[in-house]
Formats: structure tokens, C-alpha cells, sequence
């Protein structure tokens, strides 16, 4: 048997157990009266660490709480509920390119993906609450940039970017640095000066005009 | 779940179409499985990637000549089953070729870009594009909520209600019924009689004193002197739209050097 | 800390967090894969017993049971958040005019400030405390006339009403000067009073955001 939670650390709980929508440590002291975040910071890890072995967790996604299922219960409740929106290959990979190069332009992902980016494939990432604009890049063109959102953190799991799975590798091996940055250290000894000009005539070579093959499917879409 | 050597993974990833990740897979039915998904390619960046795949080595280690030969035949058979190509499938096909020939030739001059950073600068392309492309199937296949994580199915919900407290005071009151009462009181409006000089008087006084001479004069010395200060407002302004309309009529002429300057008016001779 | 709780507790533990209705021991026995009502049972009041000090119940009612707020943690989920505002212009007037001639009906104060009067300033005074409905004038139509509250006199630090400056002493202090009110007419939130208080009725309701500008409101509910 446990023992009784203080007062505190109960009304943490009541409060992100009714609560709709994750909640930080601000959000939280703030409607639990003004409490000092620390106490509810403190609150927080007594509840996750007495959650730990339970059917539900307390996690923490993107400096946001929220009570959920445990990962192992999949199996139970899985069944009855497929309301999760399937992406398109196209979508799920310009996701991708966004978490892990974010905030990057459209010019960015189309970049690394070869193929323009249909109209349709940002829209339904925005959408879904998973990405957002994020200003414009201060280049000429003043281009949009993408970055992803807390919800986007909070749908797949993760407590911050850096849970992004491989991302210390990718990191690492330098698979997130442009493709002239890593030629720069491949090849060194190689003059500068043409660099930019081969780039781009090489990029419009290889991008082209690929039409993108999008079927959004809008299975979830309820 | 085991999120290291991402880089080296070649199995087939959790939740994600079938269609594109069994086409490295069949061997036998290459060709046909390779043709029939023309359509399923998304550009051309994307089938090198996949066949750079069937190398089975790292995508740091693929041989581009290799690769550049299996495009080319790819596009030659697809030309030969008369499949429509996209343009830029063959626009990659004739840089390719092209790519090849350099790789293999003999060189005189150093050619800028060599033919090596060209390839090297395709394989880092496939690269990047492979590790995003097993990165978003990774990240797909993670516990996902609504799939196989939830959140409470029927929360309460925290409401706030906000509960209007009115303010005001004791002068804010009385002014407010000074104003209502000033505001209805019967008023009295007087409307002052003003000496003004009209349009049609300074267009006599102006075409009058133009008569007099051929010279410039200052648009200020049309005006009466001595009149009060109203008046003098008054006749400026009928003056000033005066000139302008004998200007139109092209009796007179107006100059103004500068800003703010003196505007100066003369006749026109006719 | 508590033990880890065995697995069939957990699993309805996970069950009833992620439904959205209340569940019988015979529905989550049979979502559990058939298992014996008995051992859901067991499960259930080993469960109610674990969250009895918490900030959360596992409860039954009507033979179907949930997870619900603790009673003593109710306050958390509705709270009320006292918002100031500043008494708008149009609805100052009509007070004043209701305390310099009370009890007056509506027709009475429109015909005094020379506008209509929107219903919602004498509810937006009545919400306030500060006037009241004082019965019936005794003409055709029967219209309800008004008069102000005790709790007027105590927010207005008025003794009584007769502490209310007369005419003369108005004149004297120059506020029955006509240039005040001349330039208060210039202003334009006079001229739209009835759709500023439309919305301040709107205010009341939804009680949106804490502008005292009664024109901003009139311009987005417009």
C-alpha cells in the first residue's frame, strides 16, 4: 500500500488527470493558486516516479505533462480505436526531414528529397497540429521555415528533440549537414570558388521536376 | 525500443507502405515488380536510392558507376516495355551517361567539377535521403498516441470561469449625468456673418489688375491692404483659386520657384 | 512507494483511464480477453482501494465504474477567476440617471439621454448589484421601473442619495459645460453606444478577454 500523497503532489494529480490538454510546471502552478514551480516540479516526479509501474504514466513531452496509457497496455486497447491518421510516404518523410533539421524551408526539404513538395503534404502536417510555421529564413525570397510543434513531440513519444530516434547518429555521421558542408570535408583541397554555382546546377538536375505521388489518406480523418 | 544502428538497418520498417519497401526485396520478379511501380517512384532520386539499396552495402560504400549502369539500363528496358518515362527520369538518365563518361574517360584539363565530386555529391544526396527516409519510418513505427498509447478517454476538463467584477465611481457617475443633462439641453447656436471676398469678385480683381502690366507680380499683391485679418484669408484663398482658373484659360501664367515660395502670376499676351 | 501492481490490474487500470464511458465488470471482463468477472472484481476493489487517498477515485455507480476527481479536489476543475472592468460610458449614464431619478422605467431614461438604451446596460448594472427591478410603473404597458441598490450606495461611497451634487452644485463644478460633451461627441464611441453595449451583453456571457474599450469588443463581435 502506498502512502497518502500530500496535498500537493494530489492536486497535481486531480488537476493533469481532468485536464484535456498536457500542462507545464507554469500552467500547472498557475492554476493550482501560484505554487512555486519548484514544488510542482518536485509534485511532478513523485507522481511519475509512483505512476512508473501502473497501467497509466505521467510523462513529460516537449516541458509538457500529461497522464497516459503505458506502452505495454498497446496490445488491450489497441483494438477498438484506430483513429490514428495514416500519412502518405511523401508526408510522413517530409515529417521527418522537419524534426530533424527543423526549422527548414521548403526549398530545404525539397532539397533532400529530390522531388518538389505537393501543395497538399505541409497542409496536413499542419493540420494534424504536428508542424507550424516558424518565421521566414532570412535569405532572399524571405522563405517560409517549418518547424514541429509540442503536439508533435506529444503524439510520438518523445520528451524533446533530442529523443528523435537516431538523431545522435545522424548527428554524428553528419547526415543532418547540407550536402556542400559535407563536400567541403570530403574533398578538401577544393577550390570554393565554383562551389555554389555547381551545387545548385547540380541540384536542378537532380530535383528536376519529379511530380510528387501524393495520396493523403484520410482514413482517420473522422 | 532500440533506436541505434539506424544507419545499418536494412530490414523492411514497421508502418510503412508495402508497395515501395518490397521492391528491393523480390529478386526473381525484378523486373516486373520494378516496371509495374514506375508510377511509385518519386522522381528519380528516389529509384537510385532504391537501387543503390540493391547493393546491399552501406550507402557510403556504393559504387556510383554501378549504380549509374543500373539507372540507365532501368530506363533503357522501361523505354524498351514503351512505359511513358517522366522527363526528368531521362533528364537524369542523359547526366548520368554523362557522369560516366567523365568518371571513365582519361582527363586532360582538370574539369571544375570533377567528375569525382560530382558522384561524391550524388552519394552524399542518397545518403541524406536514405537516413531520412529510415528515420521517418522509425519514428512512425514509435508507440503512438491514439494508436497505441491513450489519454483519458473522458476527461473533466478544467474550466475556468470568469466572473465579470464591475468598477467605477462616484465622479464618473455625476460627470456621466452632467453630460446627459448638458447633452439635452435646449442649445442656442449662433452663426457669425464673416466679410469674405467671393470667387467671382477675385476673378474680376485679378483679370483687372493682370490688365495693368506684362510683368510678374507676387500673388500677394492682389490682395486688399489694410483689410482685417479675415478678409485677408478669405482673399487669399479666392485669389489663389482665381489665378488658377485664368491659368486654365490660358490667360495667365504661374510660377513658383521653391516650396512655400512666393507664387508670382503674369498675363498672358494674347 | 507502492508494489508494482499485477498485470490484470494493471490492464484495467489502462481500460477505464482510456474509456470514455464507464464500464461494468462484465464489459471490461470481456475487453480483457474473458476474464473471470471475478478476478475483475478483485482487480477493481484492490484499484478502489489504491487510489482512495489520491487525487483520483476509481468509483462505481450503477454497477459501471470510472476514474473521477477526488471530491475535496472538485474546486481544481471549475475555478473562477474575478475579472475588473471598468463600467463603459453608456452604462455609467444610465446608472447615474436611474440614481437621480429613481425608480424610473426604461422609456423614462432613454427619453432623459436622448439614445435608446440597450438591454444589456440594465443587465450589465443588475449583474453589478447596483440596480434592481422596483416594480411596475402604473401606465399602459406596465413597464418595469428600476431603482439602485444599497450595494450602489456602499460601491459609490455614497451616505445616501441625497448625497448626489443637485444641479446648481453640477453647474458650479462645470459639469454641465456643453464643450466637455462636445468633444465627447466628436468621439466615435458615442456614436455606436447601442453596439458597444450589445456587446458588452456579449462580454458579460462569454466574459472574453480584460479590455475596458467597449469599441475594441464592438469591433470584433461585429
Amino acid at each position: 500500500m502506498s502512502d497518502a500523497p500530500d496535498e500537493t503532489v494530489r492536486a497535481i494529480e486531480a488537476t493533469l488527470f481532468a485536464s484535456e490538454d498536457a500542462m507545464s510546471v507554469d500552467a500547472l502552478a498557475g492554476h493550482l493558486g501560484g505554487l512555486e514551480p519548484a514544488i510542482v516540479r518536485a509534485g511532478l516526479t513523485e507522481l511519475a516516479a509512483h505512476y512508473e509501474k501502473r497501467g497509466i504514466r505521467l510523462v513529460e513531452r516537449g516541458k509538457r505533462w500529461h497522464f497516459e496509457t503505458a506502452p505495454d497496455m498497446a496490445h488491450l486497447l489497441r483494438k477498438e480505436r484506430e483513429q490514428v491518421r495514416r500519412l502518405s510516404r511523401a508526408a510522413t518523410e517530409v515529417l521527418a526531414i522537419i524534426a530533424y533539421h527543423e526549422p527548414v524551408s521548403r526549398a530545404e526539404i525539397e532539397s533532400i528529397r529530390g522531388v518538389q513538395t505537393a501543395k497538399g503534404t505541409l497542409d496536413v502536417l499542419m493540420e494534424a497540429g504536428w508542424i507550424k510555421m516558424a518565421g521566414r529564413r532570412e535569405v532572399p525570397g524571405w522563405p517560409i521555415i517549418y518547424a514541429t510543434t509540442p503536439e508533435f513531440l506529444e503524439h510520438f513519444g518523445l520528451a524533446s528533440r533530442k529523443d528523435l530516434p537516431g538523431m545522435d547518429e545522424l548527428k554524428a555521421a553528419g547526415l543532418l549537414d547540407p550536402v556542400d558542408d559535407a563536400l567541403d570535408t570530403a574533398m578538401p583541397g577544393e577550390e570554393e570558388e565554383v562551389e555554389a554555382e555547381t551545387s545548385e546546377e547540380n541540384d536542378a538536375n537532380l530535383a528536376a521536376t519529379g511530380t510528387e505521388d501524393e495520396n493523403i489518406s484520410a482514413e482517420s480523418a473522422a | 525500443m532500440s533506436e541505434d544502428a539506424m544507419l545499418d538497418t536494412a530490414l523492411p520498417l514497421p508502418d510503412v507502405d508495402e508497395s515501395w519497401v518490397g521492391i528491393a526485396a523480390g529478386e526473381q520478379e525484378e523486373d516486373k515488380s520494378l516496371y509495374l511501380e514506375l508510377d511509385g517512384w518519386e522522381g528519380p532520386l528516389d529509384l537510385l536510392l532504391d537501387l543503390a539499396r540493391r547493393q546491399k552495402v552501406d550507402l557510403r560504400q556504393i559504387s556510383i558507376l554501378a549504380l549509374v549502369d543500373q539507372y540507365l539500363t532501368y530506363i533503357e528496358r522501361a523505354e524498351a516495355l514503351r512505359l511513358e518515362l517522366a522527363a526528368d527520369y531521362l533528364v537524369m538518365a542523359a547526366w548520368l551517361a554523362y557522369l560516366k563518361s567523365a568518371l571513365l574517360l582519361p582527363r586532360d584539363e582538370q574539369e571544375d567539377p570533377s567528375p569525382e565530386e560530382l558522384a561524391l555529391r550524388l552519394q552524399l544526396r542518397l545518403q541524406r535521403l536514405g537516413a531520412m527516409r529510415e528515420a521517418a519510418a522509425r519514428l512512425m513505427a514509435r508507440d503512438r498516441i491514439g494508436r497505441d498509447i491513450f489519454r483519458r478517454g473522458a476527461p473533466e476538463g478544467l474550466r475556468i470561469d470568469r466572473k465579470i467584477k464591475w468598477r467605477s465611481d462616484a465622479f464618473s457617475l455625476i460627470q456621466a449625468y452632467g453630460q446627459v443633462k448638458a447633452r439635452n439641453e435646449p442649445r442656442i447656436y449662433q452663426v457669425s456673418d464673416r466679410i469674405i471676398m467671393t470667387l467671382d469678385s477675385a476673378l474680376d480683381r485679378v483679370s483687372a489688375m493682370l490688365g495693368v502690366t506684362l510683368d510678374w507680380m507676387d500673388l500677394r499683391d492682389f490682395l486688399p491692404k489694410h483689410a482685417e485679418p479675415s478678409l485677408r484669408k478669405s482673399a487669399l484663398a479666392s485669389s489663389f483659386v482665381a489665378a488658377l482658373e485664368l491659368a486654365r484659360l490660358g490667360r495667365a501664367e504661374i510660377e513658383q520657384e521653391e516650396t512655400y515660395g512666393a507664387m508670382r502670376i503674369r498675363r498672358i499676351a494674347q
